[in-house]
């Protein structure tokens, strides 16, 4: 990090240091059990508890929501996060759990609710004490997110909530959730208001939360079905009709292309082998060299070889694309690589997975729950895992027309 | 110009048996009933179980489809390869649970063995005895000449791996090594000795197990040094039934995305009126159709006993191969959330292809063999 | 073809003995001149003219238009042409000279002119005395057909024309052109009609021809201009306002999927060399075999070979799909495997030649005019052609609306 | 993590240079006078001929892009390399005519060299000396170690093949064989028994040639045995610059072809509106990003000296090359019949990009090669 060093003031060369104390001797080494690749696919409640342990943690240190107002539990700073990130990278810490609310809720929350409701609800959130969840999709709203049917109807101060909706991950474990609907039949996008709706408190009070089974026979997303459930008002965010509008500023922030910096950890292994993740392509490598297809070594295989070297160049080129988007003078418009990750990474790790069969040859037909399958099984499950995210948060075909439209400047597909 | 016939050989007995089967698994093997048999247990750490309706099995048998390839000097039809091509294909377009297409593999092998014992074997296979190749070692090699499994004083000993429908098989055709050669052996499932191990693996609609020998009594199919020979004979054949299966499978998923896409409506569109959607899905309908074509040539040219077989055969699935991988992801892709949900069929068909697409070797293995027949050995 | 023996009537068996024994003994043999890979490239009128003689004497001999009427100049017969052209084929005959007339204008005017004219123009069409070229592609018109500027105007008994067209094959050479033009602004399909105009009659009548330059720097397609052009009535096809249903007609038999067999010889290998074919994997083949690539030999590079054989099957599989095309049995869609032709021939082609280059390496900078360029930089050329295909005829993004749409069943993308 | 510094060296100087370029060049090369200068004569047995202008050749040498990757201690500015790659790459964005990039590609040579001699020849370069490679033989290897020419006693004898810009090059850098191994060596373009013979190439933005020696003088810049290892520790350097050139004309492509769909009519919609239009043109785009950031990359770790050297650069290449032939495929086919006429700029930059695409190895060249380095070599 010693450009870093270079670029930081004396203000952030402290906190850079105060981030490094702490971590050495905060550190909170490896889990109890077993964690899923990703905190969207969150299970086992002892795991989540030692990772909000840890988010907890980080929080009272400072290292998260730094540059969130005080007034709303965080640091009150500027540009703080990004070096408390890069800290946690460096120090090779777990992944934060409350994944949605740091990522998408915090900031809507910030730009548009009322002060009493940020000091209400963001404190909580920061610390990873309330886990969130987002209420965007729908039956009938997928890629089309202005399509929403779940109807909140005014009643006073409140809302009653009706409807239905889908592949909501950590749902099964959260206080509360982002909560997109309608609140006009008259008008597509301005009928649409934005709410945050404590789903926990009201699981007795027409709030259900059932799980979805994957194609892989994994639960992890939930379906939430509202029947009369009541919200107050205040937990209206901006004006009502300006639902499209808050969920802009959610989805901005979800493709890394919004202003506030998320707070996030990482860069622990999650298997004391590292060659286990499924998204590196040296963790393929590395099987090609183990692995057996058609009766010789994969990865003496040229064709095999070519398709690894073709995802490293991908892979390199994902990770030098992220570097470059630092560089203005490098960088045409703002948006062309922003809004490039999320098709980008989830097509490049879809399509290593996929070559991970071809690397298996005959032993790919092997499951998790076969003791002789190939890393346990991980890159073929891996494999079907994958469409869950070049489907979901708008599917990539859509992220195209994003890309077509708002980049290129092209006329919008619609 | 080749001698071979312009329809494949796609005569009128073929077409009605085609069509026959075609009703037959509308009739009794639906989607939804295929998906409530196999698919009860989503559990991913589900007990390994083998389901699949036997009835089914013996209306097949009394139809004569498991002899429809058998010689009729053997006691079969003695009906051309197209005609278990067709049927291999509608079973793909089913999804279809059941030993049958792993039957007409082993038919192959026995066909070509020549022997008094494999065409006895044959005649119990029209007669409705479900028999399976354990062919294949440990490393998943697809040549003819590996194999875990030795012979020694007529006893069979080592092991058989990535056997296809072992446990709704009635015989094993295993080969196995002695000083001599490879040779091939008939093995009972309920033998001494003999430990039949089912593997968990991710397509529902078939089951899979490795064999082990203990000194395991046998029937000799083809003497020591014979065997490799003759399952390089059959294995056109084995090939092109698997290709049919992914066509099957493929032209399935197909449809079923075009059914969703013109119903499916986003952006205030039918999904189909997109590109992003109807582009893929042509492309994916150009690569069933080519595979499907390679196909039936393929089975064609076996029938017909002419030269290139082999080129044929490994073009067919190659082409087989890599449709049905692409034609899978796109299914799920287009069907958005809910074709990656368990409740959704797709995913039936989607791990049947997966399965079918390394079966008997990749694409990718395909084309390097093709070019060592066609460019020659790279120097 | 002992398949087709075992299946013609006693007469159609007659007639190909008749048609065996003519090629027999009237061979053209070798042309004097070199010929282009295909008759829209003819620039050469001595390559035209020894053509238009071989399809002379084959329509003297009744090979050609043998399923016309009589009354039409042709045979009479039914499913007569088929069994000729595969003679043809078969003896490895030069190809035919007046694609467009026989391909498109043929079967469109039988099918849609006056019976007085077609008893004047087919005789002299199918004899190929007349060439024939296509007036339906404009500058503001290229995929979009329907997108007509061309304008034709009601003068008492006459049209009077006045208009651009562009990628006109052959006119340089043509008597006749097929013209599709607009006669009233107010619909945009029903404001269509359809003309035949003697367009060579009038060169100096207000119609000029224009060769149009390529961007491999050779001529071939043109541009003919309309300025105030006067054509009779009776050359009109169909009913005024009927222009786009009559292109229709034109376009099934360019895709091959129209009633009519268009008469078509060929086989003959046009160099030489067998090999010099630039749309033959096997060509292709045996250059990867001479050609040194990066220093070693093309043809034992392992990714180069992949790349070979994945085009040798979808070469193979072009041939067993149009074989299939002719079992009903085994096509669900009658228009499923025809509509698909033009679009994977074409990228078939394409894709083919763009792997030249690689095999080629280095030497692939080489241009025609070099003497040391690989096949006399036949490849590279042909890769550049290739555009021209994958771009006409409607370009292939429309041909796969066209089967997403037509054979899926899809909605329409418009 | 790396210890590069996060903007890849891209300061304040590279930046100011890297503006200046882009004005020059739209000052100065539009695409309108280089087609009318380079493509005047379509015919396809066109006399060929070498067409550049030496005027704006003298403005450059002024502005000092020649002395930008000179070393001070040679006479140059001895700036970073990113410098010289914003250079080339705004020159591919221009496909401008000029034996700059070739120039580079030998000053890398020449820095690695580190003779006298050859920093006499690098100051020659600074002060505007255009100076080219001659290291690859008639079977266009890339490899530092294959060379047609041989050295004895000094003189120069045999060919060199598909040297760049030749005809508008003062100097060739040629490898050459002896018993001690290969060489490199200086040759005046104007040198007694040498032959510059013209290729007909189909790129019109260069000119290219074979050089045949009949005992030519020269003056040693790497002795003999040293030459391989001298062009192995320049090529990465070479591959990058070629890179920059396809990232450049990649981008001019990309928003030529966009602008194109913006205004073009069909069926009554602009063709950006098609998705069959869009989205292949936003694969182009993320093509077109990942190959700049992986140039920037290697060229940035060039200037670290940092380990992965080759690595970075034939990862550029590769993705570079592949994504050029992907966007000048799109841009025709897009532009429609226009596209495919050569009065429309496009072909320009097609013909430039086919070239750079092998130049110094494609795509699967760079691959393979990385396998060897990154898997090891295969068994």
């Amino acid at each position: 990090m010693s450009e870093a060093d270079r670029k930081d003031t004396p203000e952030q060369a402290e906190f850079r240091q105060h981030c490094r104390d702490w971590l050495a001797a905060n550190h909170p080494g490896r889990p109890p059990v077993r964690l899923p690749q990703g905190a969207l696919e969150l299970s086992d409640p002892e795991a989540l508890h030692w990772l909000q342990d840890w988010q907890k943690s980080a929080y009272d240190a400072g290292l998260i929501g730094c540059d969130y107002p005080a007034a709303c539990g965080g640091g009150g700073q500027e540009g703080f996060q990004a070096i408390a990130n890069q800290e946690m990278m460096q120090a090779k810490t777990p992944y934060l759990p409350n994944i949605i609310g740091m990522g998408m809720a915090a900031p809507t929350i910030l730009f548009h609710a009322q002060d009493e409701v940020k000091a209400e609800l963001l404190p909580r959130l920061l610390s990873g004490e309330d886990i969130w969840c987002q209420g965007f999709s729908e039956p009938g709203a997928g890629s089309d997110l202005a399509n929403q049917q779940t109807f909140a109807e005014r009643d006073g101060d409140n809302w009653v909530i009706n409807g239905h909706k889908v592949w909501t991950s950590l749902a099964h474990f959260a206080e509360w959730m982002i909560l997109l609907c309608r609140t006009s039949k008259d008008d597509k996008y301005n009928g649409l208001s934005y709410f945050v709706v404590p789903i926990k408190d009201n699981l007795d009070k027409g709030v259900t939360v059932r799980p979805l089974i994957k194609m892989t026979g994994e639960t992890g997303f939930n379906e939430v079905i509202f029947d009369n459930v009541v919200v107050n008002d205040r937990y209206r965010l901006d004006e009502v009709g300006a639902g499209w509008k808050v969920a802009m500023t959610t989805l901005a922030h979800e493709r890394g292309a919004g202003p506030m910096v998320t707070p996030a950890s990482g860069g622990m292994a999650l298997e004391e082998d590292e060659s286990a993740q499924t998204s590196s392509v040296h963790a393929l490598i590395d099987l090609a060299r183990q692995q057996e297809r058609n009766g010789k070594t994969a990865a003496d295989d040229p064709l095999i070889r070519d398709d690894l070297m073709k995802m490293m160049i991908r892979q390199a080129a994902f990770g030098q694309n992220s570097r470059r988007m630092g560089v203005p003078a490098l960088t045409d418009h703002p948006m062309r690589i922003p809004l490039q990750f999320k098709l980008v990474a989830t097509e490049l790790a879809q399509d290593l997975q996929q070559i991970a069969y071809e690397v298996e040859g005959a032993a790919s037909s092997l499951y998790v729950n076969d003791d002789n399958s190939p890393a346990n099984g991980r890159w073929t499950l891996a494999y079907m895992n994958s469409f869950g995210v070049t489907i979901a948060a708008g599917a990539n075909e859509v992220q195209r027309n994003i890309l077509g439209e708002r980049v290129l400047g092209l006329p919008k597909s619609k | 110009m080749s001698e071979q016939p312009k329809n494949f050989g796609f005569g009128e007995d073929e077409t009605m048996l085609r069509d026959s089967a075609r009703k037959f698994f509308q009739d009794n093997c639906s989607a939804d009933k295929i998906h409530a048999q196999v698919a009860h247990d989503p559990e991913i750490h589900r007990p390994i179980e083998c389901i699949w309706d036997r009835d089914l099995w013996q209306q097949i048998v009394e139809l004569g489809w498991t002899a429809v390839c058998v010689p009729e000097a053997a006691g079969g039809i003695g009906m051309p390869l197209v005609a278990a091509v067709a049927i291999a294909e509608e079973a793909g377009k089913a999804a279809f649970p059941s030993p049958l297409i792993s039957t007409y593999c082993a038919t192959a092998v026995l066909t070509a063995c020549g022997t008094d014992a494999a065409n006895a074997a044959l005649g119990d296979i029209a007669g409705g005895t479900a028999t399976t190749l354990a062919i294949t070692n440990q490393k998943g090699s697809w040549h003819s000449n590996d194999t875990d499994a030795t012979i020694i004083d007529g006893k069979l000993s080592g092991s058989a791996w990535f056997v296809q429908d072992a446990k709704k098989c009635d015989r094993f055709v295993v080969s196995a090594r002695s000083e001599n050669g490879v040779g091939l052996y008939l093995v009972e499932a309920g033998a001494a000795n003999l430990d039949i191990t089912p593997d968990g693996i991710i397509d529902l609609t078939r089951d899979q197990a490795h064999l082990t020998f203990n000194g395991v009594d046998c029937i000799e199919l083809a003497a020591a040094g014979e065997g490799d020979r003759v399952i390089d004979a059959a294995m056109p054949t084995i090939l092109t039934l698997i290709s049919a299966d992914i066509v099957g499978s493929g032209e399935w998923l197909l449809q079923t995305t075009v059914e969703y896409a013109k119903t499916r409506v986003q952006f205030d569109r039918p999904l189909g009126f997109f590109q992003a959607v109807k582009h893929p899905l042509v492309n994916v309908m150009l690569d069933i159709d080519r595979a499907k074509s390679l196909t039936y040539n393929a089975a064609c040219s076996i029938d017909a006993g002419e030269g290139n077989v082999e080129l044929n055969a490994r073009m067919a699935k190659s082409m087989a191969s890599d449709m049905g991988v692409f034609a899978a992801s796109r299914a799920v892709q287009f069907h958005g959330g809910i074709g990656f949900t368990w409740e959704c069929y797709v995913h039936l068909f989607f791990k049947r292809i997966m399965h079918n697409h390394v079966l008997f070797g990749d694409a990718k293995y395909q084309r390097t063999l093709l070019a060592d027949m066609v460019i020659g050995k790279a120097a």
